[in-house]
């Protein structure tokens, strides 16, 4: 198959690896952050009963 | 009492309480057959058209059928350990816990087994399909060949499975992919000797099952302490 | 009196009873990550002693059990059963204990002969058939020997299973919560078969049954979270502490 | 993001970079010889991410076997979320492998899906993997949880290869592209170069994404164990 062609796919295929990962990336952060955030008011609720 | 107790001899009782638990009830291996005919109407009704190339479609249908069937044979095996809380006491008696595997999938292999040794002549007639001696052996061969496997496969997964919230419906999730392997040279073996290919190439695909087998004991036998005791 | 024993003494938690420990448990600990099922738990049962164990579900109580029958390994600490460690002799210590539980623990399309049966070869019993005959007789069911275990009432199922438990002459039985479903008469006649058995036995019982449990009993241990949270011999036991603590940490009442 | 973690995923993502600049500007269009006419088959630039997407997840997919043989030998629990967090990463990459393969199918023979050896063995090793996590989701406690998908994650792993195996058996003929090992012309040069450096860049991104996993997953128990110290006060 010719460049004309062919040119949706290959650049579909690189679009669709980026897009995964980059999601899958996102998401990672966000649910890390969110447990960060868990993790420190937790904290907190240690320290107070002592 | 003896202080080593006889490897044969407990895997052999096991054996033995299933078949007698078995032929009390009759109502795994019947059900096993009646679905494996079933299955043959189905096929020979939905599929009427390519039933002229039998020789090529004819492995796979039967292998289809077969794979169905076992599962609902494997589902059911460890059934009667878990209900009543057996599998505990069978882990609290002095038994290694391979031979516990060994034991209950000699049991699902004969169970398998002549379900099918039934259900092969009725496909054969119901397709009207012939077959010379010395190829019926070696038919045979390959399908007791790939018992061994899912058998084995199947007894290990099974075990998993009665663990889980959905029990049934687990086991054909975990284990038709990990069969799949076998599915393939099967019917390529079993498809080989109906539509007379050179043996070469079947035995080439019987090669397989038995390598595929014996991984799989293996793999059964390593994994199987973890899999039954916590 | 040696320094080692005075020690002992002083610890009011861990009540001394003499260097023939049949089960000892020495800071066994059971996590899983960085959850803790069992923390060090420590206790002696002497040979021919009863222990009735109560806790909350969760409490680690299934847990000890299971650990000390060889089921699951502990994370920490030591545990030995007739002498012996369990998971150096798993084999050994599996053929000298027995175990009743809330489930029966048998087939029910087999008939009770062929239950002891398969059992026996589990567990290499010699003279299986005579041994068979002893036990029904004992637990009353030899007229229903060749009848399928399908066909028993609870009760008949219960005397079944002790039968079971009984048939490889274990030196310890561990009984998991035994009186579940059991009507009153079953009850009866299970109690009067252990105590025919009661002398030659070590027991560990798994109860909610504080009435039953502490008349049975030759010590009693509370599980709360992992942690023994009252252990007393039965002989000095305070059972205005016992109570109010089962009530605390099991009820949940404050 | 931990340090670690961000220096992986940046370095492979500038080889990332680097093999689409390769891919594109440096290696050669690969060409097909047709009776005399030549074909240029620009479809064959899939390749250099396809390959490296599917090998990153066979490398995942087999580490997660092997810690989970490790977590059942030494019952650390860190064994099993090394295992869990691989066979995560692993599946992810399983299914970038499918979609950029049914692409890749659609531009060189005009379908979406050709019944083709290594493309049906991904969707087995698909779907064998998404039995994984359902396994997973249907156990309760904790550690049962954890002892079944090690168990399983090491039996789908001794699975892989068997399942590669089987797609070689004369049944199902293979048709794969072959682009490189035809008639002797193996990759060699700029599109070796290209496909390395592509190859390296997907494993140390992918690599950064199995620790930013396994970050959560610790802090995640770590929150777990928090709760019910509190609760037990």
């Amino acid at each position: 198959m010719e460049f004309q062609e062919a040119w949706p796919y290959v650049v579909g295929v690189y679009m669709s690896i980026w897009a995964v990962l980059l999601i899958y990336v996102i998401v990672l952060q966000k649910k890390l952050a969110a447990v960060k955030r868990e993790l420190g008011s937790l904290s907190k609720a240690v320290e107070r009963k002592g | 009492m003896s202080a080593k107790v006889s490897a044969g001899k407990q895997v052999f009782a096991i054996v033995k309480k299933d078949v007698l638990a078995e032929l009390r009830t009759k109502e795994m291996v019947i059900a096993m057959f009646l679905f494996v005919v079933l299955a043959m109407v189905v096929f020979s009704q939905a599929f009427g058209v390519i039933l002229n190339d039998l020789d090529r479609v004819g492995g796979g249908l039967l292998w289809v059928a077969f794979l169905f069937m076992s599962m609902l044979g494997l589902n059911r095996s460890f059934v009667h350990e878990k209900d009543e809380g057996c599998l505990e006491g069978l882990l609290m008696s002095p038994i290694d816990r391979p031979l516990i595997f060994f034991g209950k999938m000699l049991g699902n292999l004969l169970f398998l087994s002549i379900v099918e040794l039934f259900a092969v002549p009725i496909f054969f007639v119901l397709f009207r399909l012939e077959m010379g001696a010395s190829m019926a052996g070696i038919f045979l061969a390959t399908i007791f060949l790939s018992n061994i496997g899912i058998a084995c496969v199947g007894t290990l997964l099974s075990t998993i499975s009665i663990n889980t919230k959905t029990r049934d419906l687990m086991l054909p999730i975990l284990f038709m992919p990990v069969i799949i392997p076998l599915l393939i040279a099967a019917v390529s073996a079993t498809g080989g000797i109906m539509s007379g290919e050179e043996l070469t190439e079947v035995y080439g695909s019987m090669r397989f099952i038995a390598v595929y087998d014996i991984i799989f004991l293996l793999v059964a036998y390593a994994l199987y302490d973890y899999v039954i005791s916590e | 009196m040696p320094k080692q024993m005075a020690e002992l003494l002083k610890n009011e938690k861990q009540p001394y009873t003499g260097a023939h420990a049949e089960i000892e448990v020495t800071g066994l600990s059971k996590y899983f990550g960085k959850r803790k099922v069992l923390t060090k738990i420590s206790f002696e049962l002497e040979k021919g002693g009863f222990l009735s164990l109560f806790g909350p579900n969760g409490a680690g109580k299934t847990t000890l059990v299971k650990i000390l029958s060889t089921l699951v390994a502990p994370s920490e600490g030591t545990v030995s059963v007739a002498g012996l460690d369990p998971y150096k002799n798993s084999a050994a210590i599996r053929s000298k204990i027995g175990l009743i539980s809330h489930s029966p623990l048998l087939y029910l399309d087999l008939s009770a002969e062929e239950n002891l049966r398969f059992y026996g070869a589990m567990y290499g019993v010699d003279n299986v058939d005579a041994r068979i005959d002893e036990l029904l007789e004992q637990v009353e069911l030899d007229h229903r020997r060749y009848d399928l275990v399908r066909t028993f009432s609870k009760g008949m199922m219960q005397r079944l299973a002790i039968a079971r438990a009984l048939l490889h002459r274990p030196s310890v039985l561990f009984l998991d919560e035994p009186h579940t479903g059991l009507d009153p008469h079953a009850v009866d006649i299970f109690e009067s078969l252990l105590d025919t058995i009661r002398q030659d036995h070590t027991f560990i019982m798994i109860t909610h049954n504080i009435e039953r449990g502490l008349a049975l009993c030759s010590k009693a241990m509370i599980l709360y979270n992992g942690q023994i949270a009252f252990y007393q011999n039965k002989a000095d036991l305070d059972t205005e502490m016992f109570n109010e603590i089962y009530r605390r940490k099991v009820k949940g009442e404050c | 993001m931990k340090k670690s973690s961000l220096i992986l995923a940046s370095a492979g993502a500038l080889l990332l970079m680097a093999g689409i600049y390769l891919a594109f500007f440096v290696a050669p269009d690969a060409v097909v010889r047709i009776d005399d006419r030549e074909l240029v088959r620009y479809s064959q630039k899939i390749f250099y991410f396809h390959v490296p997407v599917a090998e990153t997840a066979l490398v995942f997919l087999l580490l997660g076997g092997f810690f989970g043989a490790m977590y059942l030998g030494t019952r650390k629990r860190s064994y099993e979320q090394m295992s869990y967090a691989a066979v995560e990463i692993g599946f992810i990459f399983v299914i970038l492998v499918m979609i950029t393969g049914i692409l890749w199918t659609r531009a060189d023979w005009g379908v979406w899906w050709e019944w083709e050896p290594r493309l049906t063995t991904f969707l087995v090793l698909t779907l064998m993997y998404a039995g994984y996590f359902v396994l997973r989701s249907s156990v309760q406690e904790e550690s049962a949880k954890a002892r079944f998908g090690a168990i399983f994650s090491i039996i789908a792993a001794v699975n892989v290869p068997l399942t590669f195996m089987a797609g070689r058996l004369d049944s199902l003929k293979p048709v794969h592209p072959k682009v490189f090992t035809l008639q002797g012309a193996s990759m060699e040069g700029p599109m070796l170069a290209a496909f390395l450096v592509s190859m390296f860049g997907m494993l140390l991104f992918a690599t950064s994404l199995y620790i930013m996993r396994l970050d959560l997953l610790r802090a995640r128990e770590d929150i777990e164990y928090l709760k019910e110290e509190l609760e037990v006060g």
